[in-house]
């Protein structure tokens, strides 16, 4: 019953899958030459920054037992009103960045009270919210809108200089500040703690009188803030407005939060397991592309296999500590 | 010329460089045969003109062909080509490509960038172009119909290029021509399943009334084509069908006499592509658009043609 | 309660249809057209089949509080592999027609255990255990098809999705076929029974002698049966099989379905009635939306505003507070009765 | 107190579920510092009488003031705003978080902008130490613990809250004779500051040590209101019943013993252990044999059971049933060794929530039977109505939703699930928690009366009387290890038990 091991086996799936992070990233360096540099993991955070913002507001939804389709279409919204504003409605930067973040702020809110309110299934509510924001991407435009910008330029292409000639962008800047914000948020604020009871068991929260209507509101209204933050790090990355963004995007934030050691019926799991789980992907993406002599048809099935490897790997992992933990921890 | 020549023409640029060259290709997907196609002719001329290929898959997602794009830049390889999922968004990555003086080569479709150092070519076909020989033909072929020409179309996936530009020319062509009319336009995501289930609803609330089905590729054509028949109609006759891609199966409708005519979009230009790579590498001067050669096959050319089809 | 789950779905339905009869007056009518007999409603039946057929497997998957996210990708490899098994064929001799079919019933059933023992054995969540074969499972429809779209000239084949029987569509009697085995399955023997209660309380179901891994295993073959038979139908349908978009957002079209259905994700009670009238509504939707001309760019706006509809409709606090102001003098006591609950 | 006014009274309410009606007319008067008790059979409305007051669910009728003021709680966090703090009878907590936040969420202890764990975690270590004499790491998660740990737990977390008016259903349900004290002791001084109590236990000794003024409950109506000490048990318990009940005062001890004879030996366990779980342990049942288990809290008890059963699986050891080995590696294969296992966890192990009273009873009866021997739906509702009307189950309606019983009537479907298969070794773990007092007794006859049938039984209970009553055997359990087996006769008393459990015995 010593400290340590209590530590352990909470973050045990953490710890797992960390540890199959860095095999993998062993393995490509070992196989790929070019690999092993600073830089190709940085890349692994340029090129996630907006999977990380998303993969966190998507971490509140999953760990309070919901779940938000919705945050890919809303990507795409963002990405499609800051365009328009920036180009069509010639709206400066200060504008357009705050109209921007209350695009999914406002659809979040309003998908938490559809659920609240009515007790509607979240699946359903934020499945229509998806249909609803791509739909109102075409409305806009069906085409792309480049942005012809200073201020969005300056954002994609300044480079942090990291030393060794490495670099990353503003945007990892962000992505990282939101991490810690949703860190300290979800273990030193009531609302995290909320979230926590809500996925643990609902009814249960309801009769410690914690506030779940509110609750559950603030956690789709994150969600969907969290979705336009990370639209607008897209529209950083992209330089365009479309429709098409970001299309099943909604599931690559799933799988990352619950490769990242997040229970899907709530309750359990960490944001900093997301962060981790965004890592996976992107470096299963990084390792096929390194390999450059897959077809099509063979990506795909390389993917899923990759992705059998670490979700099998991590299940053994996790159970075989656990029943030699629970036996050395009650005594 | 057709497809099918251009394949050959790869011995004309083998020799002139001899240097063994590593070249990324990032394809936007597979989600067509015509893409496939594109693939295959793109893997091959650079297999036999004796270099290395680094392919990668985009999965028709913008985000996972600008990693591609950093990765090809973190291998240091010597040449780019990619085809760009969407015209826009690639300033980014293409100046990082560019600071780390690796050429790149824009394949089938273009970007909208106006910094136009960023990349040393755009080879690949004008979908608007396309839009319009489209329509040119249906003005020549109902010449003397007196009366309205009812038009339906079937679109591509709503917002894809293709599917805009494809759209753009076809309009720009008959808006001179008020007796054409498009009656009913819907989206059959370039697939034949989609594009005959649209087409049994076009039938069901206008059946008789149809006289001409544009449809933005020859798949979604050939599902329309089963729908018509399961209806009752004759397709090629009692409505005419006109495609796009000119791909084989295309080929087996007109020939069977059911589709009239397809507008061609080659996909067939990796050795055309590998010619330029080498070029530029050698340090010749290369316009900034090449075209892909294409035409457009009408029913009579068919059953010549099709042995000769390679997709 | 069964009646009230299905009432408001039936309503949504109704209203769909009648809204096409408005723009069609003769959207109801059913004639006899070339020996057989056609009209809208048919269609509807024939075209959503294979999205019936998904949403049956998918609602036994939902009860045991799972999803199949895999289905869509099933559908493109039972297309495949069906193409390829006739692809030589030629002529009458139905031999290649039922080698394929128990091919493709194979390889769904393989698809099913490949899932189900992610899941039940492996102990991986249902909503990644599944996403890894709709990953790769394209990814293995492309390779079986070389990345083309392959066409079948072998006209048996076609009888599957394009076929007739009795005058009517033979898809519609495969749907009923599984809708009666499934029936079968979870009303007449101890099936339904088991799946409610793994859904519902999983460790209580273990400790009540309940085997509850293979009652995980079985529902995830169902699923993967039925998502392979829609496969062939869609496949059969076109004469051809697309590795890359056959099936392509089935899952999600096939999840909403049970939902709107009266079947909660959080597994337990499901219905097979309501999920099918469910199926139907989407069907009917995408139709409608086809036939009476709206522009393309809005096809989602719709979707959106009438699967919200549908859920508000069918949500007791929604219709209580939009009802209740017009209800409440007479059932004064029941409206306020209900109050915060707790289930 | 007399001239007190109430604290909280509640006047004419009534509550009506969808075929049920839980609460006629049913008024409560509530004064400062004063424990009064809710009396009534399962199913009387008790707890709905609480979880309305309280704002889980809101009443058709009546009203309600608190110090005066009418008011209408519309949730459970306005109730606790009121001051009104509440244990409900199944124990709602969350097993996903640690002890010291299921003890202070909702209230928080805030240091410079974010939440200081430390301090709660220390607060909440002397909460349980000095209050109720709980000694454990209070950083581990709930799900670690007991249900009765978890209900102490649960205890503590309503008196952390400065309230006026505490609200305890059922808190001694699964909680031995210690650790009742230790609450009742804490209760008292509750009271001497002023607080109003509302208590609800099914042991009438507890009634009369603890409550001053009860009232009491029948079928949703409202008998009477009494002061504890001026009404008779017996009277009482009828006024619960609605009927004379002589029939109670039997007593019948320990008749079981004389009527058994050794006949032949069904079940004998060697050598088995789960390793930080219980240590290695003997064990055998007759054929028709009562066995008792007591412990302590936390002794193992529920470890043991579950082990024989193939909940867990052992570590060492070897079962032999009827003579011949057998592999209970799972819950399936002891239930077709003729094994059942009631668990004492009815809310997370026990009940199917969303499935009818029906389908709960015939569960393990056709898990029993396989996927298609499935029992004939005529049949099925043939043997509900069979149990309900054995053991009394209310209402008496086999397509009511479990999730719908009082606590009582639940655990009586849960009994009749296990009945129903008609087990040779029907291992009961606190089987009698929450039940009324008449079922209790009924359901005593009838494990006597099937134990001279031929099955044994392998009874868990806190209550050493219940055990001592029934059982021919009884093990002690202490700190996971079995120390001790008496055979049942009438030289061993209550306090010999307590010895062995507490350890002065060895
Ligand atoms: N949500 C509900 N829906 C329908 N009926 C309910 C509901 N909750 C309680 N009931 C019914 O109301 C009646 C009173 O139940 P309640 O839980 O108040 O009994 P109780 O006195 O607490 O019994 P116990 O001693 O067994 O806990 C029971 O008949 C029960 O079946
Ligand atoms: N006082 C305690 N301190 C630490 N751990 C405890 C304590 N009581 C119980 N536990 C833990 O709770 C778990 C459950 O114990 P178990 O269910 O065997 O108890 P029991 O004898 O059945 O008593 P009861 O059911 O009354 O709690 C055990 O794993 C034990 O480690
Ligand atoms: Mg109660
Ligand atoms: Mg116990």
């Amino acid at each position: 019953m010593t400290k340590g091991f209590q530590l352990d086996s909470k973050h045990l799936p953490l710890a797992a899958t960390i540890g199959l992070f860095i095999v993998m990233f062993l393995f490509g360096s070992l196989r790929y030459t070019g690999f092993f540099s600073t830089q190709v993991f940085l890349n692994l955070f340029i090129d996630n920054a907006f999977l990380i913002v998303v993969a966190v507001g998507m971490t509140f939804v999953i760990l309070s037992g919901g779940i938000d389709l919705s945050v890919g279409s809303i990507i795409a919204l963002t990405s499609m009103v800051a365009a328009s504003l920036t180009m069509n409605a010639q709206l400066s930067p200060a504008l357009v960045i705050p109209l921007s973040l209350l695009v999914g702020t406002v659809l979040g809110f309003s998908m938490g009270c559809l659920i609240h309110y009515f007790n509607l299934q979240p699946f359903i509510v934020t499945l229509a919210g998806m249909f609803l924001a791509r739909g109102l991407c075409y409305l806009i435009n069906v085409e792309s809108i480049t942005i012809n910008n200073e201020f969005f330029s300056f954002m994609a292409s300044t480079r942090i200089p990291v030393g060794g000639g490495n670099f990353i962008s503003i945007s990892v800047i962000i992505a990282l500040l939101v991490v810690v914000a949703a860190i300290f948020v979800a273990h030193f604020t009531k609302f995290g703690r909320n979230v926590y009871a809500l996925g643990g068991s609902e009814q249960s929260a309801l009769l410690m009188g914690l506030p779940v209507g509110k609750t559950k509101i603030l956690i789709y209204t994150v969600s969907g803030f969290c979705s336009s933050l990370a639209g607008l790090i897209f529209t950083f990355y992209m330089l365009s407005g479309y429709g098409l963004h970001a299309n099943g995007l909604e599931l690559d934030t799933i799988a990352a939060v619950v490769i990242g050691g997040t229970l899907l019926t709530g309750g359990a799991g960490y944001v900093a397991g997301s962060v981790v789980g965004v890592l996976i992907l992107g470096i299963i993406q990084t390792v096929i592309v390194f390999e450059g002599t897959l077809s099509s048809w063979w990506t795909k099935i390389a993917i899923g296999g990759l992705l059998l490897l670490f979700i099998v790997l991590q299940r053994v992992i996790v159970a075989r500590s656990k029943t030699t933990q629970t036996s050395i921890a009650s005594h | 010329g057709t497809g099918g020549q251009t394949d050959s023409s790869s011995s004309n640029g083998a020799g002139k460089s001899s240097d063994k060259l590593v070249i990324g290709f990032s394809q936007v997907g597979a989600e067509s045969e015509w893409r496939t196609a594109n693939t295959k002719s793109m893997q091959n001329a650079i297999k036999d003109a004796g270099h290395e290929l680094k392919f990668s898959d985009a999965q028709q997602k913008q985000e996972n062909q600008i990693k591609a794009l950093r990765s090809f830049i973190a291998q240091k390889v010597d040449a780019i080509v990619f085809s760009p999922v969407v015209e826009t968004g690639f300033e980014t990555v293409l100046q990082e490509a560019k600071d780390a003086k690796i050429p790149v080569f824009l394949a089938d479709r273009a970007v909208d960038i106006k910094d136009d150092s960023l990349w040393v070519t755009f080879l690949g076909s004008d979908f608007i172009e396309e839009g319009r020989k489209a329509a040119n033909w249906l003005v020549e072929e109902t010449a003397d119909t007196e009366g309205d020409v009812n038009i339906v179309e079937l679109q591509g996936t709503v917002g894809s290029a293709p599917a805009i530009d494809r759209k753009e020319g076809f309009e720009e062509v008959i808006k001179d021509h008020p007796n054409m009319k498009i009656i009913k336009s819907q989206t059959g995501d370039f697939t034949r399943a989609k594009g005959k289930e649209v087409m049994e609803a076009f039938l069901k609330s206008d059946g008789e009334n149809i006289d001409v089905l544009y449809s933005h590729n020859d798949d979604m054509a050939i599902g329309a084509i089963q729908a018509i028949e399961e209806y009752g109609l004759k397709p090629g006759k009692d409505i005419k069908i006109i495609g796009v891609d000119a791909v084989r199966g295309a080929f087996e409708a007109m020939a069977a006499g059911k589709m009239n005519v397809t507008v061609e979009c080659n996909p067939l230009f990796g050795p055309q592509m590998v010619d330029l790579i080498e070029a530029h590498l050698a340090g010749e001067e290369i316009p900034k658009r090449v075209a892909v050669e294409e035409s457009m096959y009408t029913m009579d050319q068919a059953e010549e043609l099709l042995p000769t089809r390679e997709y | 309660m069964m009646k009230s789950k299905l009432f408001w779905p039936i309503v949504v339905l109704l209203i769909i249809l009648l809204i096409n009869l408005f723009f069609d007056k003769n959207f109801f009518t059913i004639e006899v057209k070339n020996g057989y007999l056609t009209g809208s409603l048919i269609d509807i039946l024939n075209r959503g089949a294979p999205l019936l057929l998904v949403s049956i497997g998918m609602t036994l998957v939902i009860a045991t509080k799972g999803v199949d996210l895999g289905v869509g990708s099933v559908i493109a490899m039972a297309g495949a592999v069906g193409a390829m098994t006739v692809s030589g064929a030629n002529g009458d001799s139905l031999v290649p027609l039922f080698t394929a079919i128990a091919f493709v019933i194979a390889i769904s059933i393989l698809t099913g255990i490949w899932n189900g023992v992610l899941v039940s054995r492996i102990g991986v969540q249902p909503i990644v255990a599944t996403l890894i074969l709709m990953v790769a499972g394209r990814g293995i429809a492309q390779l079986i098809t070389d990345g083309q779209i392959m066409t079948v000239y072998y006209d048996p084949y076609t009888f599957i999705g394009g076929g007739h029987l009795l005058m009517l569509p033979f898809s519609i009697f495969i749907v009923a076929a599984m809708l009666v085995i499934a029936s079968f399955l979870t009303r007449k023997t101890a099936m339904g029974l088991f799946i409610e209660s793994v859904g519902t309380n999983p460790e209580a179901s273990r400790l009540s002698g309940i085997n509850s891994k293979n009652i995980l295993l079985m529902v995830y073959v169902f699923s993967g049966i039925c998502a392979g038979i829609g496969g062939l139908i869609l496949s059969s349908n076109v004469a051809s099989a697309d590795g890359n978009n056959a099936g392509l957002w089935y899952e999600l079209d096939a999840i909403l379905a049970v939902v709107i259905g009266g079947t909660s994700l959080n597994g337990g009670r499901f219905y097979l009635m309501g999920t099918v009238i469910g199926a139907l509504i989407i069907q009917s939707l995408t139709t409608t939306i086809y036939s009476i001309g709206i522009a393309p760019e809005i096809n989602l706006v719709v979707k959106a505003i009438v699967v919200l509809i549908v859920c508000l409709l069918q949500s007791p606090e929604f219709r209580k507070k939009v009802f209740g102001v017009f209800n409440m003098k007479q059932t004064e006591k029941k409206s306020k009765n209900e109050g915060v609950s707790i289930s | 107190m007399k001239e007190q006014t109430p604290l909280l009274i509640m006047e004419g309410i009534t509550k009506e579920f969808p075929g049920v009606k839980a609460l006629t007319d049913v008024q409560l008067n509530l004064y400062p510092g004063e424990v009064h008790a809710l009396m009534g059979e399962n199913g009387a409305g008790k707890s709905t009488l609480i979880k309305v007051l309280t704002g889980v669910y809101t009443f058709d009728e009546g009203s309600v003031t608190l110090d005066g003021k009418s008011i209408r709680i519309t949730s459970p966090l306005e109730a606790q705003n009121l001051g009104i703090s509440t244990v409900y009878q199944e124990v709602n907590l969350c097993t996903n978080l640690t002890v010291a936040e299921n003890i202070f969420i909702g209230r928080e202890i805030i240091k410079r902008g974010r939440l200081d764990w430390k301090e709660m975690n220390k607060q909440a270590k002397e909460l349980l130490k000095t209050r109720l004499n709980l000694d454990i790491d209070v950083t581990k998660l709930l799900s670690f613990y007991s249900v009765a740990i978890q209900q102490m737990i649960a205890i503590a977390r309503s008196l952390q809250i400065s309230a006026k008016v505490l609200i305890l259903d059922e808190p001694t349900s699964s909680l031995d004779q210690n650790e009742v004290n230790q609450l009742f002791d804490v209760i008292r001084k509750l009271k001497k500051e002023g607080l109003a109590i509302i208590f609800v236990s099914h042991f009438l000794d507890q009634i009369y040590e603890i409550t001053d003024r009860l009232t009491v409950l029948r079928n949703g109506e409202w008998i009477g209101e009494f002061k504890t000490n001026e009404i008779e048990r017996l009277e009482l318990v009828s006024k619960m019943i609605g009927k004379d009940l002589n029939e109670l005062k039997s007593g019948e001890r320990r008749t079981s013993n004389k009527a058994f004879e050794r006949k032949r030996p069904f079940l004998q366990g060697k050598n088995i252990s789960k390793k930080g779980k219980i240590a290695p342990f003997d064990m055998d049942i007759q054929e028709g044999e009562i066995v008792g288990l007591a412990g302590l809290l936390g002794s193992g008890r529920t470890e043991l059971a579950r082990l024989l059963f193939g909940a867990d699986k052992a570590d060492t050891g070897e079962i032999k049933i009827n003579g011949s080995m057998a592999n209970l590696a799972s819950p399936k294969q002891a239930i077709s060794n003729g094994i059942a296992f009631c668990s004492e966890n009815r809310k997370t192990e026990g009940i199917i929530g969303d499935l009818t009273i029906r389908e709960n009873m015939i569960l393990a009866m056709q898990g029993l039977q396989g996927w298609f021997k499935y029992i004939p739906r005529k049949r099925q509702i043939e043997i509900a109505d069979e149990y309900i009307k054995l053991l009394n189950i209310n209402p008496p309606n086999p397509e009511q939703l479990i999730k719908n019983l009082s606590g009582g009537n639940q655990q009586k479907v849960l009994l009749a699930r296990w009945l129903i298969t008609n087990p040779k070794l029907l291992i009961l773990d606190e089987p009698t928690r929450g039940i009324d007092v008449g079922a209790k007794a009924e359901i005593q006859k009838l494990m006597l009366s099937l134990s001279k049938e031929g099955m044994s039984v392998l009874f868990v209970s806190s209550e050493i009387e219940e055990v001592l009553r029934t059982c021919r055997k009884i093990a002690v359990l202490r700190d996971h290890k079995k120390v001790y087996e008496f055979e049942n006769d009438q030289q061993i008393t209550q306090k010999d038990i307590m010895k062995a459990m507490a350890g002065g015995m060895t």
